[in-house]
């Protein structure tokens, strides 16, 4: 049994078929579902806000004392300045940013890792099986606030916006894995999979070939939720304050808003800003996720996050 | 019956070895930090200026490091975090020495219990009555607007959602205290001791409901839902012409109900580590918080007690899920 | 009661999928269609031409982007009495289905609760009308089910418990239970090998002859509709383009749709050569103008790509065709 | 209008009338953990800003080591103000020994090897078992013996104690020490104290509970909440100090208890739910200066906070670590420093300011006289500028800007500070940033604390962006308590916020001065050792050990102690190990709605208003209900407690002390003469002195209207956007 495509020529069109079938699927939601479209234009702009316009920032937003301090709302301070003089609105730009980086990254490693390992068990089967479930149920018994908490102290000399979004990786990996197996399990039974069995295609082949496809859309799902849930893991770090403090983040802006009494004092538009945003982040992410999981109706999708 | 045997065998041989590892895990982690407590607490005295003979903090260093059990090697202190594991003793705090972990644990493990055990089956149960109709009804007006509203309300940090709740109802309208366990005098069992102790599990306790119903529960069971609505098993249930309330109950919830279950298992499971941030916010005292006081004073034999309580919860919860799905679930078999 | 009574009458009906950007499926066009009491008619045509969404307009089936644009659906409810359907209250028509009309839908495999019992899924039918006694219930489950073949002992299973064809059966069973006045069957047999396909014909017949129900069968196959039914509507990219008496409409064929449709079966001892239909149906969202069937059509004249031919009525035949025209 | 307008319209309505009903509820109060029909009039209740105790049921005092982060010592559950047998107290406010149990100072034998403690007569516990020097006695014995690490001060430097008679011990010291008796007398915080023979005798020192404690102060502990977060005492009626002094406190039970977080502390003294409280961020202080009209800080009126904490906050080098081991770099990173913004970011709302504090001595104003003033000529010299900050101190009625405008700190001056680093071989790299002379990037990280000391914090972030705008990568890495007090304690950081100076009183050496000694460094493995030790053994300052030897032979209040610890800071100016800011002002807030004649500068000034020392029982024994709450067992008017304010030591001449230990105590009348007594008259000077404040109007309702807006506001957001998803949602979607 192989367990890596034939050819090279094979791993492309395995390639292919991936990107292909990714971009149908984009572009049939995005044409049925109006959820999809409208929560895609929102996450649009927040991409924009955190790459493009915080790249405009007259001033490191970072800093302290660059403009007067708690001022309310202005056409000069769109979103007021903080009691830091901080102006919110660079500062939110900033934020958002370094949240996205931190929810991408989250994204991108664990939830492709925990998609390959599930495929890998439920296609393979057998000892790799039981081996890596395991593997992954053990992860998901060890209480995964305080571990990231420990590990967030243990890294704090060296820790960087990368680094926190690989930390909390490490409890996002878990569950999606387990739903993939699950799913691949069930597709395992279907008849077209013993098709292909016969048909000599190997482990990585059907993983490719008939799994991915059916997986697709649970994944993509699957990948917004994981953005969204270390978005917000990193604002529970930073909230009890251990989270990059010096940098600015959605969660960091949440600690310093709350460690000056925003909410007690006034200073809505402190606390209030990161907040929205991460309400906004969130509803253009559910709206996503909600477009295309009504495209495929997977039936997993919100056990992914236990 | 021996294939039942063969399942049941090779779940318990999982379940060990995932306690196994989780144990380790936990062992590795704060060991790894370039803190160590002996050192923490000398500090603290000097920072606190406390009046101390200079000669004799070297030998407070010293005894200090054989106390907490920090001299041997890793491979002992692994070796002897397993030995009190298996005989039940996790050593004495660091933090409140020379109390034991396990007493400590006993003090604030009724307290996490009672709260979190009443407001994960509410939130369970609310979440999931209202998800449901709602995603029954998804086209109903009332169903988006509670949609939306769950939508808002689960991203929005906990901690603040708890502040605003305290602002409201401890201060503002004050109908429940700021913080704490209990506020009578006395002991004995009455009825004013179930009254006080209720009033301040209160808060807490919707500060958990509220987001775990309104949100959490509320969406995924509302997700399910509309999921299953639109397979053909209930569709059709529709299409015999069943009454609602037949295809609500025998075709909705009984299919729902199973990955809710197995949710609600592990989130049961997950109540030995506490709510952190909840227990921190209000001074509740349960496990949440001592976890908290435990990781910012590195007491490694707390957070390997209460870790390795989380970790057992979890591993037993999914075991026995995992032993008892076959019966709740018919379209389960051992495998 | 005469046997003649229409069952049910539907007339110029109109359903399209509303996609949204201006997409419009026109999967039903100007559909009429009636059955008698105690008549099976069949629905042919190839995939996609529109049977299933006539079967769900039918039974009012109809959820978005599905959407019924004009025409009438009437159904006998009582003796003597048809009522518009599409103007019953939920309530109303949620206490019709299963008693007066009823569905068996396409692919039928997966429609069972899975987690409940055989036994409690025909049982909850009772219930809903109540009046019957639990085991006088089962009496009439049981009898059916050993007309379909089916064991009594599938009660007690659960849906993943049973082979495909045991729960198309099942599906059949639950349909009929109630003797309807008339039930829409929708490819009730595609997952059936011949000699269950055979149960299942023999029930059907039986029913009819016992109860006076009548059928719509939808089938592409062209051997079921020979072998069963009564009267035989073929359609054609949204349209019906020829009914008629089933054995009129086999032994001539007026429309080269139909022509072609019966050509392609096997014959037993003929010899002729198979002559498939060429090409395929057009799309629904963009039909080619005049009559649908031109681009495929052997026998196709200039006016057919200009103008729809109307359905003419010759006898009891209706035909929608250029070629007819003129004959009558 | 069409529906969802109207519904929109509706829910808005809704909101806002729920919003003005809520800001018309009248505040009030009763939830705290009282016995049934006690009014609140009789309670005082005081922050347990400790926390939640894990275990609150162990009253054992000495089994955990110096003050165990949980066990129960601490001030939070008020054992140590109300319950501890303590010989002596520390008058922090003008360093004066305060003889409680004793009944006099300490009289130490002429080479400082013995010394003689005499207690009153008619001390007894609570249990009416009188206090003897059996007690004594036994308490260092049982010290000595216990396993360590319980008693390591008493192991190191006691070698026998005994009783000379019923009231008199003698106790012989290891090594001279003239500074024994520090170890008994408060001075803030975790001091030894007494330990009842009749109760301890026969325990296991670790695992003896001592539960309920046995006292020998105003009151007994009457209930413990099960969850270690609230602690009840109960007057004792029959305390032995009510019949030696005559005083008996007003209030029949003191509560001390925890509310949680800063903002629930904040809440419940608005509540009138607190009296007294540790310290607020300035944010969270204004909350309660708003709303709380009765409130009392150190002043009876803004500004609030007190300004003297016995530590100053500032920023920490490691001396050991390249390139913080040269003075020079040390001096240029100060001159780097715009104090003026930090100092203005620490103005409150009600216009507290701190009290600069250049020294690592709290500039209280006998410590100005005896060290600022004289010392100010060799400040100017390392570009001290005494008016740096004195025009902000003077807009905000700083308590020391008329009587001593001295305070002041180093002047920023980049040019010296460039100077200096170019000198060492530093340079700036081609963006304007600072290399290191090894032409690698200097980074600079600063280590600070989390959840804790938050003013630490914010001084670490304010010092870091000016070091980055003078060309310094700054990075700033907050610690919790546990880690943050291992990196000190092992020297593991290049800067932080620590604060190695402390000093409650003019005898410096109480805090931190034998660390300055060579002969105290630890060199620990692979490490620079604690952060203090600036004068190591690899390269002994030889004048400062000296100093250090000298001093240990000196009494602490004799007029050449305080000619060496000017010398020895002169010293530490030179060599700059750290950079003390200034004692960062406590917002000790004291609500006067229930409780009055709270300590207030300067009319009333009797006592610090700290309630987490062991000195609040002196606060605790003057205050008076004002009658606003409904009382049934408090006295309504007090008698005034009258102690004396003794020098910290008597020192016996060969005769005298031949006298005393060998025959019967001589007759008491020992005469004081110290310096003592001049700084005390100055003191009181300051005392008298009117200082005219300008009143601001403390605005008596919070601004309920502005709250309700954005409750409102938020209310609004929130529907919008959850009708837009709503909505969004609603569209249906094929259904296939």
């Amino acid at each position: 049994m192989t367990l890596i495509p034939r050819t090279g020529v094979d791993a492309l069109k395995f390639l292919g078929i991936g990107l292909a079938r990714f971009s149908n699927i984009f572009l049939e939601v995005f044409r049925t579902s109006r959820a999809f479209r409208v929560g895609l234009v929102i996450f649009a702009v927040m991409i924009v806000l955190g790459v493009a316009v915080s790249s405009f920032s007259p001033f490191d937003p970072r800093r302290w004392y660059l403009v007067p301090p708690n001022r309310p709302p202005s056409p000069e301070f769109p979103l007021g300045t903080t009691t830091n003089g901080q102006d919110v609105f660079w500062l939110l730009t900033w934020s958002i940013k370094n949240s996205l980086i931190i929810g991408l990254i989250t994204a991108m490693v664990a939830s492709h890792f925990g998609l390959i390992l599930g495929m890998l068990a439920g296609a393979r089967g057998g000892l790799a099986d039981r081996i890596l479930m395991i593997m992954t149920d053990s992860f998901v018994v060890i209480p995964s606030l305080p571990t990231l908490i420990l590990l967030a102290v243990l890294l704090r000399d060296v820790m960087t916006i990368p680094l926190m979004g690989l930390i909390i990786s490490i409890f996002s990996w878990p569950w999606p894995s387990r739903q993939v197996r699950a799913m691949v399990l069930s597709l395992r039974e279907r008849e077209f999979i013993a098709t292909s069995i016969f048909s000599g295609y190997g482990v990585m082949g059907r993983v490719f070939r008939d799994y991915l496809p059916f997986i697709l859309p649970w994944h993509l799902v699957n990948l917004t939720n994981t953005v969204l849930f270390a978005i917000s893991s990193e604002a529970a770090l930073a909230v009890i304050g251990v989270s990059i403090l010096s940098e600015a983040t959605l969660g960091v802006m949440i600690y310093w808003a709350l460690n000056y009494s925003a909410l007690f004092r006034g200073l809505w538009w402190w606390l209030i800003s990161p907040v929205i945003t991460i309400i906004l982040i969130f509803v253009s992410l559910f709206l996503i996720s909600k477009g295309i999981s009504d495209y495929s109706n997977p039936r997993l999708r919100w056990q992914a996050r236990g | 019956m021996s294939k039942l045997l063969i399942f049941i065998a090779s779940r318990i041989v999982a379940f060990v070895l995932t306690v196994v590892i989780g144990v380790t895990v936990v062992f590795i982690i704060p060991r790894l930090l370039p803190y160590n407590p002996v050192e923490a607490q000398i500090g603290f005295i000097y920072s606190i200026g406390q009046f101390y003979d200079p000669t004799a903090i070297e030998s407070l260093r010293q005894t200090l490091y054989e106390l907490y059990g920090l001299k041997g090697n890793p491979v002992e202190q692994y070796l002897g975090v397993w030995r009190r594991l298996l005989t039940l003793d996790l050593g004495p705090s660091i933090m409140s020495f020379p109390t034991p972990v396990a007493t400590l644990i006993g003090i604030a493990l009724p307290w996490t219990l009672g709260l979190l055990t009443f407001s994960v089956l509410i939130s369970w149960t609310l979440g999931n009555v209202i998800g449901t109709i709602s995603g029954f009804f998804n086209h109903k007006k009332f169903s988006k607007l509670l949609t939306g509203v769950a939508v808002v309300l689960y991203p929005v940090p906990y901690f603040i959602l708890a502040l605003v709740l305290m602002f409201t109802f401890a201060f503002l309208i004050p109908i429940f205290p700021l913080g704490g366990g209990i506020t009578i005098v006395g002991v004995g069992f009455s009825l004013d001791l179930v009254l006080n102790l209720a009033k301040h599990a209160a808060l807490p306790a919707i500060s958990i409901i509220i987001p775990g119903a309104l949100g959490w529960w509320f969406l995924s069971s509302f997700t399910l839902t509309s999921q299953k609505k639109t397979e053909d098993f209930v569709r059709y249930a529709e299409l015999k012409g069943l009454p609602n309330g037949v295809v609500l109950r025998r075709y909705l919830i009984r299919n729902i109900l199973m990955p809710q279950t197995t949710a609600l298992g592990l989130a049961l499971g997950g109540i030995f580590s506490g709510a952190l941030l909840t227990e921190v916010v209000y001074a509740y005292p349960g496990l949440g918080r001592l976890l908290y006081q435990a990781i910012i004073n590195n007491d490694y034999n707390m957070i390997m007690g209460i870790s390795l309580l989380s970790i057992l919860g979890v591993s037993l919860a999914t075991l026995l899920l995992d032993l008892l799905y076959p019966l709740i679930d018919p379209t389960v078999r051992y495998r | 009661m005469s046997v003649n009574t229409l069952v049910l009458d539907c007339r110029n009906v109109t359903a399209h999928y509303e996609l949204g950007y201006g997409v419009r499926v026109r999967a039903v066009d100007n559909v009429s269609l009636s059955v008698r009491r105690g008549e099976i008619v069949g629905l042919a045509g190839e995939s996609g031409c529109g049977k299933t969404t006539l079967m769900r307009t039918i039974y009012r089936d109809v959820t978005p982007p599905l959407r019924v644009l004009s025409g009438v659906v009437r159904l006998q409810a009582t003796d003597g009495e048809m009522v518009d359907l599409y103007s019953l209250s939920e309530a109303r028509l949620r206490e019709m289905r299963a008693k007066v009309i009823s569905y068996i839908p396409q692919g039928s495999m997966s429609v069972l609760n899975p987690t409940s019992r055989i036994r409690s899924q025909f049982i909850e039918i009772f219930q809903k009308y109540g009046g019957v006694r639990k085991d006088e219930a089962l009496r009439q489950v049981k009898d059916r089910l050993r007309e379909l073949g089916l064991r009594e002992s599938i009660l007690n299973s659960y849906p993943h418990q049973l082979s495909g064809g045991m729960r198309q059966r099942t599906v059949i069973a639950l349909a009929t239970i109630m003797n309807p006045r008339i039930v829409l069957a929708d490819e009730p047999t595609s997952a059936l090998d011949v000699v269950y396909q055979r149960g299942v014909v023999e029930m059907i017949q039986k029913i009819r002859e016992m109860y006076g129900t009548s059928f719509i069968l939808v089938s592409h196959d062209m051997g079921l509709h020979y072998q069963v039914t009564d009267r035989i509507a073929l359609m054609y990219a949204g349209k019906i383009i020829e009914v008629g008496k089933t054995d009129d409409v086999f032994s001539e064929p007026l429309h080269p749709y139909t022509e072609g449709l019966i050509n392609s079966l096997p014959r037993i001892g003929g010899s002729k050569r198979l002559e498939g239909l060429s090409g395929l149906p057009p799309s629904l969202a963009n039909p080619p103008p005049g009559c649908r069937f031109h681009p495929r059509c052997p026998y196709r004249m200039e006016k057919c790509a200009r103008e729809e031919p109307p359905l003419l009525k010759f006898g009891d035949r209706e035909v929608a065709c250029w070629l007819l025209e003129g004959k009558k | 209008m069409n529906r969802k307008t109207s519904y929109i319209a509706i829910s808005t309505a809704l909101v806002l009338v729920a919003a003005l009903a809520l800001s018309a509820v009248p505040v009030s109060y009763g939830q705290l953990p009282l016995p049934a029909g006690v009014p609140r009039g009789d309670v005082l209740v005081i922050e347990n800003h400790w926390g939640t105790y894990a275990n609150p049921n162990n009253w054992n005092p000495i089994a955990s080591p110096g003050v165990g982060p949980a066990s129960i010592a601490p001030g939070g559950s008020g054992y140590q103000q109300l319950c501890k047998a303590f010989l002596w107290y520390i008058n922090t406010s003008n360093s004066m020994l305060i003889p409680w149990i004793a009944a006099e100072p300490p009289i130490y034998s002429p080479d400082f090897t013995s010394l003689v403690v005499k207690l009153r007569d008619g001390v007894y516990w609570n249990d009416g078992t009188p206090l003897t020097a059996e007690d004594v006695v036994f308490t260092l014995k049982y010290l000595k013996e216990a396993p360590a690490p319980i008693g390591v001060n008493e192991k190191a430097s006691v070698k026998d104690a005994r009783a000379l008679d019923r009231l008199t011990v003698l106790i012989e010291l290891v090594s001279p020490n003239p500074r024994w008796h520090y170890f008994y007398a408060v001075i803030i915080y975790g001091a030894g104290g007494i330990l009842p023979k009749h109760v301890w005798q026969g325990k296991d020192p670790q695992k003896f509970e001592n539960n309920p404690p046995m006292c020998a102060g105003p009151y007994n502990l009457r209930a413990v909440d099960p969850a270690g977060n609230w602690f009840l005492w109960e007057r004792f009626d029959n305390w032995w100090g009510s019949k030696v002094f005559g005083v008996v406190p007003a209030a029949k039970y003191v509560l001390y208890i925890n509310h949680g977080p800063d903002e629930a502390k904040a809440l419940a003294m608005t509540k009138h739910e607190l009296d007294a409280l540790r310290t607020l961020l300035p944010e969270q202080a204004e909350l309660v200066i708003k709303n709380n009209p009765y409130l009392k800080g150190w002043r009876a009126s803004p500004p609030f906070a007190w300004p003297l904490d016995p530590c100053v906050k500032g920023i920490a080098f490691q001396t050991k670590t390249p390139p913080f081991d040269k003075r020079e770099v040390r001096w240029a990173l100060a001159y780097a420093i715009d104090y003026r913004t930090v100092y203005r970011a620490f103005v409150g709302i009600d216009r507290s300011t701190p009290t600069p504090a250049a020294l690592p001595v709290i500039p209280h104003a006998a410590d100005i006289e005896t060290y600022y003033i004289p010392l100010l000529n060799y400040l100017k010299d390392h570009g001290y500028d005494p008016e740096l900050v004195l025009d902000i101190a003077r807009e905000n009625n700083a308590w020391w800007v008329e009587k001593y405008p001295v305070l002041g700190w180093w002047k920023q001056d980049l040019a010296k500070a460039e100077q200096l680093l170019t000198a060492q071989g530093f340079r700036r790299g081609p963006d304007g940033k600072w290399l290191l002379p090894d032409g690698t990037p200097w980074t600079i990280e600063i280590k600070t604390t989390s959840g804790f000391e938050m003013e630490s914090q914010r001084i670490a972030f304010l010092v870091a962006d000016q070091w980055r705008a003078f060309g310094i990568d700054v990075k700033v890495t907050p610690l919790e308590s546990g880690p943050f007090s291992t990196s000190y304690s092992i020297g593991d950081f290049q800067v932080g916020t620590f604060w190695p100076g402390c000093s409650q009183i003019l005898d410096l050496y109480a805090n931190w001065f034998n660390r300055w000694s060579s002969k105290y460094w630890v060199q620990k493995k692979g490490e620079g050792g604690h952060g203090t030790g600036w004068n190591t053994k690899e390269a002994p300052i030889p004048e400062l050990d000296r100093i250090v030897d000298e001093l240990e032979r000196t009494a602490p209040d004799s007029p050449r102690a305080f000619e060496l610890y000017r010398e020895a800071l002169k010293i530490w100016v030179r060599d700059l190990p750290w950079l003390g800011f200034f004692p960062t002002p406590f917002y000790t807030f004291q609500d006067g709605y229930a409780w009055e004649n709270w300590p207030t500068f300067p009319e009333n000034y009797y006592m610090d208003p700290v309630s987490w020392w062991s000195q609040h029982l002196f606060v605790i024994l003057k205050v008076k209900p004002t009658g606003r709450a409904p009382t049934k067992d408090a006295i309504m008017d007090p008698k005034p407690l009258r102690v004396a304010n003794t020098p910290l030591v008597k020192i016996a001449s060969a005769a005298e002390w031949e006298s005393l230990v060998g025959g019967p105590p001589p007759a008491v009348g020992v005469t004081t003469v110290t310096l003592r007594e001049t700084v005390t008259q100055r003191v009181t000077e300051l005392r008298t002195q009117v200082v005219t404040q300008v009143q601001t109007q403390t605005v008596t309702t919070v601004d309920w209207g502005v709250l309700s807006g954005v409750a409102a506001a938020v209310g609004i957001v929130l529907l919008v956007v959850g009708i837009v998803v709503g909505r969004a949602l609603g569209r249906r979607r094929p259904a296939q």
